[in-house]
């Protein structure tokens, strides 16, 4: 049973080598390929999850093999209970995003193949419990991303790949200096590349030095994390990677990206930030805060403002993230959990808003809500799609939190838990969800009401294909808005063991 | 009876699951499932009654109710508890809710098979009705402000979803929008308002929150800065305001009306603008402790006026409908804020009867005729004989004529108001709270009268339009073409309906007593059943309430009701010290009302059947103009506030971000690199040849001699620099 | 009766002078001998200190193989020189300014 | 005492070697006539003798340190580890100048003689253990490194390379020798142990003096890695000489003045004197500046052999790193980042001389869509770009993260900052090179002459540990610290 992680990372790897390795392959094989071993992957993952044992808070499915022993580096992989939540994210995405990228023509081979890479590395940050293998792939995730993003594109993609590039690993050099600094505070021993045996405060009398300034330890490195985890979030100051990504990502691409990337970052802060520093964050959360209230509303005036309806979506997942940001700062029950189980309903809701802006598209082929010369890009769509309005309604409600619908739930958490903290945050967080609802049900009139626009005369409705990748993902919202429990079961040990820690600083 | 999950779920399941049902295969089904959702409401019809009979006729006491819960999901780990409950809480109040609600939607349903027949909607319309429904009825049901909220959103996307069901017109999607942001202006302020509750009393529970009052749990608690109290109430009264569509956010009720009429009807008579109502009377004591009541009066007497004025200009039936809608929602806030709790309940439930059946009246008109805008119709009373009997009774009910249910409930509130502004010694400028009520109800009275006489009066006008045919569309989005209006039969469908709601627009069902003496009395009489029924909540008698799980059986004897524990309860002094001064003031108001009303209807009655008065249009042009555009708050929000505004701030902002922070900050790291290594050609280019071949200026003075050395080539500058650098080492060695 | 000092003092002087030709002169043999100018204070540098200072022979050693090594440096810096020449017809040391950002 | 001498010699074989074959490959350049294959069996006699001579070096690897020829010479698996990249980088460049166009074909072996010579001077660096075998090794490493610089006799360019070098170069290498001659008035010999023993007691004058003369003695190695302010010489003579030659530049010379700078300070500045407190500090700004100025420079290049031209220096100034902390483990760190670097410098300049040699430049557009008309050659090139920009799994990274974690070790955090921000810097231009290859649309899509099926071989035989090397890179790091445990 320990080896399922095993299987769960690597099957993506041996697909994508065996559909490298298959000379002048068919297209549509390369696809079978792909397909069958995201499904495999998905149902080691649901099987993973019936395994899993919501009692308790420890790491279960530990794998732990030395790998440099001089340096007490080992291949160390466990999940708890936030992990497998984002477990299930990402196995269920791919699945879909494997289906909705059916249609790429272009290197289908090398498409699927990075894809599937894509699909190992993200687990493996998951996974990993070790922090050299963790930032190994966390860069690693770096390297497809990049050429996804740059090979099939739109027609702005090399700048945007490299922004994202740059920007993720200017973040994440920072980070690497905190990790390697963190295994000399912690003596070089055994563990002390071992991501759980920093945690619990264990640095906060230590100082560093640096050009002659005396800075707390915790302080200062909480600061370094905090910019690599930050960066992927993205917060506030550091989110304008964002809309360029994902207006040029190809569909599925920004789905992953949305989907699962961002919430590697706030999974670092789960994992890492928080753990390891919590007198730091503790004593920085009004900022944490502060930022992530920024997100929240920057990202939603911003998101109303737009004409294209990725980049709209794009700043909605600024605004989404940035609660995401607001419940972690509390550090409370509440916060955190909401917290948690934002990061999986975004997953979720977002993932269907952008699959069915890629739905469009590729009837479209454009994405104008209002196309720069002021006309209408769409109209009258509700009439022409009848089953795609049903489904666009779904996640739109979902991604605007109504109640009934997955977003609701952590959202009205992340309230409650902000509201003891920052009264005076909670009282103008509302104002985001207000925007919140504004841009989308706007986005939705001018694009599905009134009269049918000529140009979209001839678009046919969601084909068989699309209704399948779509149908899992509204259960999903569907299903855990109103019954939120299976999610919250599986992960509130873990959280709450997280928040007693916190609490004690 | 016992309350288990199997005799309650019922009332809000069936709707669901015709929901359900409807939205998946409704299509296949026979008549697209209409009568599915039919008898889905039926069914809690008939359960919502059985708990109505026990509570009414079983004569439980005043303060009776059932309380049961369930877990939904809990946070708890190793110490912390966080439980999130969900339950219900069944007392008078909401037994006779439910009844209601469930009775008038059903009637709603059996009209709308009718009217939405041969509709390309017919499908949609009954797969959102009846989960509309069940919403309202979840509401009404539930035990805790939290469930409230839920249902309370869900019925925002219903009404979103009804409003704009033609969604090949504009204007529905515009006022769909309109309609949901404008409530959830104040659904945010009510979930934040939850949020504080919860965060502070560990639980939304009503009888937790009353008992919390009880307890003096507020007492001294401040947030930012105002008493928590205040600000509670204050959140909780905004999202009421928002729902029931008082006066700054009133805007979107009058466009609710694009939506099909039946739909209409569903949303401001039974449902959704009720909710507004009845949580402001289920928070009312946290609004007397909040002390926010003046300022939900004047709220309410404020939409109560503006709203029965702009009403008077209106030539859209449906329009007419809709402003006295808000005028009525006005005065339940009114009837609430100045503490005359039963009769605000009452106005609810009276006002729901009469104003459904209005809208399922204007429905049969539009129907039949194809024609909404009154001057274009006119003496159908001959041809629609029925439905003319049930608007004139509706008519005569919220014109507030004596007998009829709206004098009952109406007067009520105004007496109290009258007392409230006049004789409580509150400050003299509430006096504005019964002014402006009694101005409104002469004007319901006028403009009601008018829409009847329009209507239903002189010769028919119908003909006139169809020769020039300029475009007018009906509802139904297509042209309006003069086919002959046929007589209109008895139909179980389309006006049984009606008369069965008009048949509950008589007085004496609201204000007899259990026993069934004094159905005669219109007012006064201290036995009525339902003054009886409900009251105020009493916060004490919350204190030691333990909730119970729905597996435990109800243990709680039920006690025969003594009429000499009942005391007028009103809001501001717990038993009022003085009974006669509130008496009289009731008795002057009842006068001074009739009066008012029959002064408004002979006013119509002298402009539009005698035509004697020119109507007043002519005569003031400029007051007509800002009552035409509604005192233009459409313009404002829409031009000014959110054009100008909000869009403006998000473009500038957007603009910001991709064209300032992104180009000139991110990118400008690459800048910054860009500039280094121009520096460091620089140096190579610049330095070398500039002062190295030809310098001049200051730094051949400053350098002189290395400067002669220097303006050889490129090469010795280098050795230049070779033998400064060593210099400058040897510096560092602090000689 | 020469003193160590005065050795020395002769030797700063041949490496100024050095560096001054290098850098003053455009001819490029006279950079040249420029270079040898340096190396020859240092080589009398070594054989006034093993003679003056450490009595060993280390320094006389040492001034051997710079004087060899000078001679290699020479041969091989007047060959490149004579391509240059061949190339540019002069060797003005300005003229080596083509190789840049 | 003759089989005494022997015994010496037997330690000294791989330098005998490099003689053997210079001479050989000068009797073989003056009598072998010109005809068809000569050329290539010749540089097959040099490569195979080459390979012998790593052989005894690899045999030397695991001895305990040895001091011949009366202590002039240190043999110690530290010089032999840098030896063996060093003869690994020669017969690198030895090979692609074999295949490379952008010297004259008509040279059967020139190239080689020179290379070996420069290697031979090399390992003397690597393993000198006085004043006069380092200044020996320094200028046999210079003066045939003008020659090799100045390769294309006709070309202006190339000349006024050579010349540059070579005045530069005399210059720095004689202010190192006056230098030396000071300590050696001082220090009263020219043997560093000896010379070490008289440092303590230096007081006034005398201590001014050769702090003097050890900055003096800075400037010839520091010239030879190319170190700021010691780099301007560097880019004219890697854009003047042909890729072979620069290739051989960037690994060869570097790693022997590495070697040089790790022995001197470890053996003169490895206590806490004023002395060696004032050296290290003076190695921190150095560091920080060289790589600053490397890395920001390379950005704005657009011949790709002047970008890692620049980049090299950059390389250069984060393993200055390792000397700072002076101490085991870093100089590890620099070991094994001189294999990583090695065998990723080899591999980009092959890619770019096989382009540039197609198309008669080294702009970024020869670059434009290889992955359309070379695959493979375009991914190994994008690995081993992103290896030079330090990203995992690659091995570039784990050098990076050596240097790093030694550097952190000593809590040095204000220069493990800037080496962060110089690593972003890098992979901006790394990327912009890799983003040509690989988004840009090729334009025809002609095959390029360079990649033989052997050359491709080559490369991704070259590849194998680029990558290999970044997952399982325990075993060269041990290696590389009992190679580095002998160091005093």
């Amino acid at each position: 049973m320990n080896g399922i992680l095993n299987w769960i990372l690597w099957l993506p790897i041996i697909g994508a080598v065996v559909a490298i390795a298959i000379p002048n392959v068919k297209d549509n094989v390369v696809r079978w390929i792909t397909l069958c071993t995201t499904s495999i992957v998905l149902v080691l993952t649901v099987v993973l999850y019936l395994k899993f044992d919501t009692s308790t808070a420890a790491m279960q499915f530990v794998v732990k093999v030395p790998w440099i022993e001089q340096f007490h580096i080992n291949y160390h992989l466990g999940i708890d209970g936030i992990t497998m939540l984002m477990t299930f994210l990402n196995a269920l995405l791919f699945f879909i995003c494997t289906l909705s990228s059916w249609t790429v023509e272009k290197n289908v081979k090398a498409y699927f193949a990075l894809l599937l890479m894509l699909q190992s590395s993200v687990f493996g940050v998951f996974f990993s419990l070790d922090f050299f293998l963790f930032y190994v792939y966390w860069e690693v995730m770096l390297l497809p991303m990049f050429f996804l993003i740059g090979i099939w594109g739109g027609e702005n993609r090399e700048y945007a790949a490299i922004k994202f590039f740059l920007y993720t690993f200017f973040g994440s050099i920072f980070m690497l200096v905190g990790i390697i600094a963190l295994y000399y505070a912690s003596g070089k021993g055994v563990d002390s590349f071992s991501i759980l045996a920093h945690q619990g405060g264990k640095y906060v009398n230590e100082t560093v030095s640096i050009f002659g300034h005396t800075f707390s330890f915790e302080h200062l490195f909480f600061w370094f994390m905090f910019l690599g985890f930050a960066i992927k979030v993205p917060v506030f100051p550091f989110h304008t990677w964002l809309p360029h990504a994902h207006v040029q990502a190809p569909t599925a691409v920004s789905v992953i990206l949305a989907g699962v990337l961002l919430k590697m970052g706030t999974y670092g802060f789960l994992r890492i930030a928080f753990p390891i520093f919590p007198q730091a964050a503790v004593h920085f959360s009004s900022i944490i805060a502060w930022l992530g209230l920024i997100s929240v509303i920057y990202g939603a005036f911003c998101a109303m403002a737009q004409d294209d309806m990725k980049k709209l979506i794009a700043y909605s997942s600024v605004s989404h993230m940035g609660f995401v940001m607001l419940g972690l700062s509390a550090m409370t029950t509440q916060g955190m959990n909401g917290a948690v189980l934002q990061m999986f309903n975004h997953g979720t809701s977002t993932a269907m808003m952008f699959l069915l802006v890629g739905i469009l598209y590729e009837r479209s082929h454009h994405r104008w809500i209002v196309k720069p010369d002021g006309s209408k890009g769409y109209g009258g769509l509700s009439t022409k799609l009848p089953k795609y309005t049903v489904v666009f309604i779904i996640g739109m409600f979902a991604s605007l939190g109504l109640p009934g619908l997955s977003g609701f739930i952590s959202e009205a958490l992340i309230f409650l838990g902000i509201y003891q903290k920052f009264t005076t945050i909670t009282v103008i967080a509302v104002v985001g969800l207000l925007i919140g609802a504004a841009y989308l049900l706007w986005m939705f009139k001018r694009m599905f009401f009134g009269e049918v626009n000529p140009e979209t005369e001839e678009y046919d409705d969601m084909n068989a294909r699309e209704v399948f990748y779509m149908l899992p993902l509204c259960v999903c919202v569907v299903v855990f808005g109103i019954f939120p429990s299976p999610l919250l079961n599986v992960m509130k040990a873990s959280v709450g063991q997280l928040v007693d820690l916190m609490a004690k600083f | 009876m016992e309350y288990t999950v199997g005799s309650i779920a019922p009332i809000f399941l069936s709707p669901v699951i015709a929901f359900v049902i409807n939205a998946f295969l409704g299509r296949k089904l026979p008549r697209q499932g209409d009568w599915l959702a039919t008898l889905s409401i039926f069914i809690s019809f008939i359960y919502s009654a059985r708990i109505f009979g026990d509570f009414v006729f079983g004569n439980f006491a005043t303060d009776f109710f059932i309380h049961k819960t369930f877990t939904w999901f809990d946070l708890n780990h190793a110490a912390t508890i966080f439980k999130v409950d969900m339950g219900v809480y069944i007392d008078n109040m909401t037994a006779i809710m439910l009844l209601m609600v469930s009775g008038v939607a059903f009637l709603i349903h059996l009209f709308s098979t009718w009217y939405m027949d041969h509709d390309e909607k017919h499908g949609r319309f009954f797969v959102f009705l009846p989960l509309f429904t069940s919403a309202m009825l979840g509401l009404v049901l539930s035990d805790n402000l939290f469930s409230l909220f839920i249902f309370w959103e869900i019925m925002g996307f219903c009404s979103y979803s009804l409003i704009g069901i033609y969604n090949q017109k504009e204007k529905a999607g515009d006022a769909s929008l309109k309609a949901f942001m404008t409530t959830r202006v104040g659904d945010v302020f009510l979930l934040l308002g939850i949020v504080a509750l919860w965060m502070f009393l560990g639980s939304v529970n009503y009888v937790d929150i009353y008992a919390a009052i009880a307890e003096g749990k507020f007492a001294g608690q401040t947030v930012l800065g105002i008493s928590f109290a205040t600000f509670t109430a204050l959140c909780i009264f905004l999202g009421a305001m928002g729902k029931s569509a008082q006066f700054p956010l009133h805007v979107w009720l009058p466009d609710a009306m694009m939506g099909p009429t039946p739909g209409s009807a569903l949303i401001h008579a039974a449902t959704m603008v009720t909710a507004g109502v009845w949580v402001s009377l289920r928070m009312y004591p946290l609004m007397v402790l909040g002390d926010i009541t003046w300022f939900i009066a004047v709220v309410g007497a404020i939409t109560a006026f503006g709203a029965a004025t702009v009403a008077t200009v209106q030539t859209d039936i449906k329009a007419v409908l809709a402003y006295s809608t808000l005028s009525q929602l006005g005065y339940m806030i009114m009837g609430v804020g100045v503490g005359s709790y039963n009769a605000a309940f009452m106005h609810l439930i009276t006002h729901a009867c009469f104003k459904a059946c209005l809208f399922l009246s204007a429905g049969s008109i539009i129907h039949s005729v194809h024609e909404q805008e009154m001057p274009k119709l006119g003496g159908l009373r001959k041809y629609l004989p029925y439905t003319h009997f049930a608007m004139m009774a509706c008519t005569l009910a919220i014109a507030g004529i004596p007998f009829f249910s709206g004098f009952v409930s109406k007067d009520r509130i105004l007496g109290d108001a009258l007392y409230y502004g006049f004789m409580s010694g509150q400050n003299p400028l509430l006096a504005i709270v019964p002014i402006l009520g009694f101005a409104a109800a002469g004007l319901t009275a006028f403009y009601m009268f008018r829409m009847m006489f329009l209507t239903f009066y002189g010769e028919n006008r119908t003909h006139d339009n169809h020769g020039h045919g300029h475009g007018h569309k009906d509802a139904h989005g297509h042209e309006a073409h003069g086919h002959e209006i046929h007589h209109e039969h008895l139909d179980v469908r389309q006006n049984v309906p009606l008369l069965i709601l008009a048949v509950f627009t008589l007085g004496f069902w609201f204000c007899g007593t259990l026993t069934g003496q004094s159905f005669g009395k219109v007012f006064g009489a201290k036995t009525e059943w339902f003054k009886v029924l409900v009251e105020a909540p009493v916060v004490e008698k919350f204190v030691d309430h333990k909730r119970e799980d729905f597996s435990r059986v109800d243990t709680r004897e039920k006690t025969h009701l003594e009429h000499a524990h009942y005391h007028h309860q009103t809001g501001y002094a717990g038993p009022n010290p003085d009974e006669h001064k509130l008496h009289s003031a009731h008795t002057i108001g009842a006068i001074a009302s009739i009066f008012i009303a029959f002064a408004g209807v002979f006013l119509a009655f002298l402009m539009y059947i005698k035509g004697s008065v020119k109507p007043w249009a002519s005569k003031f042009p400029g007051i007509t103009k800002t009552l035409e555009n509604k005192y233009g708050f459409d313009e404002f929000y829409i031009d000014i506030l959110i054009k100008k505004g909000l869009l403006g701030l998000n473009r500038g902002l957007a603009w910001i971000d991709m064209g300032i922070y992104d180009r000139y900050v991110v990118d400008g790291m690459a800048f910054v690199n860009r500039v280094l290594y121009k520096s460091a050609k620089w140096f190579d280019n610049v330095v070398v040849d500039a002062i190295g071949v030809d310098g001049t200026g200051v730094a051949v003075n400053l350098f002189n001699l290395v400067l002669r050395i220097v303006q050889s080539g490129k090469i010795q500058f280098y050795f230049i620099m070779l033998i400064m650098v060593l210099a400058s080492y040897v510096w560092t060695l602090n000689i | 009766m020469m003193s160590l000092a005065s050795y020395l003092i002769i030797s700063l002087i041949l490496f100024v002078v050095g560096i001054v030709v290098m850098i003053a002169r455009k001819n490029i043999v006279a950079i040249l001998l420029g270079i040898e100018l340096i190396l020859n204070a240092a080589a009398l540098n070594f054989v006034a200190y093993s003679r003056y200072v450490t009595n060993n022979l280390d320094g006389h050693i040492f001034s051997l193989f710079i004087i060899v090594i000078a001679a290699a440096e020479a041969a091989v810096g007047l060959a490149i020189v004579i391509r240059f020449f061949q190339i540019k017809e002069t060797i003005h040391i300005d003229e080596a300014t083509q190789l840049r950002n | 005492m003759i089989q005494q001498l022997f015994g010496f010699l037997s330690y000294f074989i791989p330098e005998i070697i490099c003689v053997v074959l210079m001479t050989t490959l000068l009797v073989a350049e003056s009598t072998v006539k010109e005809e068809h294959g000569s050329r290539g069996k010749i540089i097959g006699y040099a490569l195979a003798m080459l390979a012998l001579c790593l052989l005894f070096l690899f045999q030397n690897l695991g001895e305990a340190p040895r001091f011949i020829f009366h202590n002039a010479i240190t043999i110690d698996p530290f010089s032999t580890l840098i030896k063996i990249i060093m003869v690994l980088g020669t017969m690198g460049a030895i090979f692609l100048s074999y295949s490379s166009k952008d010297i004259y074909t008509n040279l059967k072996s020139e190239f080689a003689i020179m290379a070996v010579g420069v290697l031979l001077g090399g390992m003397l660096l690597a393993s000198a253990n006085n004043m006069l075998t380092l200044y020996l090794g320094i200028e046999t490493l210079s003066i045939l490194s003008y020659v090799m610089a100045s390769f294309k006799r006709d070309e202006s360019t190339s000349t006024e390379a050579g010349m540059k070098y070579a005045l530069y170069g005399g210059l720095s290498a004689g202010v190192a020798l006056y230098g030396i001659s000071h300590l050696y008035g001082i220090l009263g010999s020219i043997q560093f142990v000896d010379m070490v023993d008289k440092l303590p007691g230096l007081e006034g004058t005398n201590l001014l003096i050769v702090l003097v003369s050890f900055m003096f003695f800075f400037v010839g190695i520091g010239y030879k890695i190319s170190v700021f302010p010691f780099h301007m010489w560097t880019p004219d003579v890697y854009q003047g000489s042909p890729i072979p030659v620069t290739s051989f530049f960037a690994i060869v010379p570097k790693m022997a003045g590495l070697a040089a700078l790790i022995r001197v300070s470890f053996i003169f500045f490895n206590n806490n004197s004023a002395l060696s407190i004032s050296w290290t500090g003076l190695m921190l700004v150095i560091s920080a500046m060289t790589m600053t100025v490397g890395n920001v420079t390379a950005i704005g290049q657009t011949s790709v052999k002047r970008l890692l031209a620049f980049s090299s220096i950059g390389h250069v100034g984060l393993m200055i790193l390792g000397v700072v902390v002076l101490n085991e483990q870093g100089v590890r760190a620099i070991l094994f980042y001189g294999i990583v670097y090695m065998f990723m410098t080899l591999i980009a300049f092959y890619i770019t001389s096989h382009l540039s040699d197609m198309y008669g430049t080294d702009s970024y557009d020869v670059f434009k869509g290889l992955i359309y008309k070379h695959p493979t050659m375009a991914i190994i090139m994008a690995a081993v770009l992103f290896s030079l920009a330090g990203m995992p799994p690659f091995s570039g990274f784990v050098a990076k993260f050596n240097i790093f974690s030694v550097v952190i070790e000593k809590k040095l955090y204000g220069i493990a900052i800037v080496a962060a921000i110089n690593s972003v810097i890098a992979l901006y231009y790394y990327v912009k090179l890799a983003k040509t290859m690989i988004f840009g649309q090729a334009d025809g899509d002609v095959k390029v002459l360079g990649f033989t099926s052997g050359n491709q071989a080559v490369i991704i035989a070259l590849f194998i540990p680029v990558l290999f090397l970044g997952i399982f890179w325990e075993k060269v790091m041990i290696m590389s610290g009992n190679a580095v445990l002998f160091i005093k």
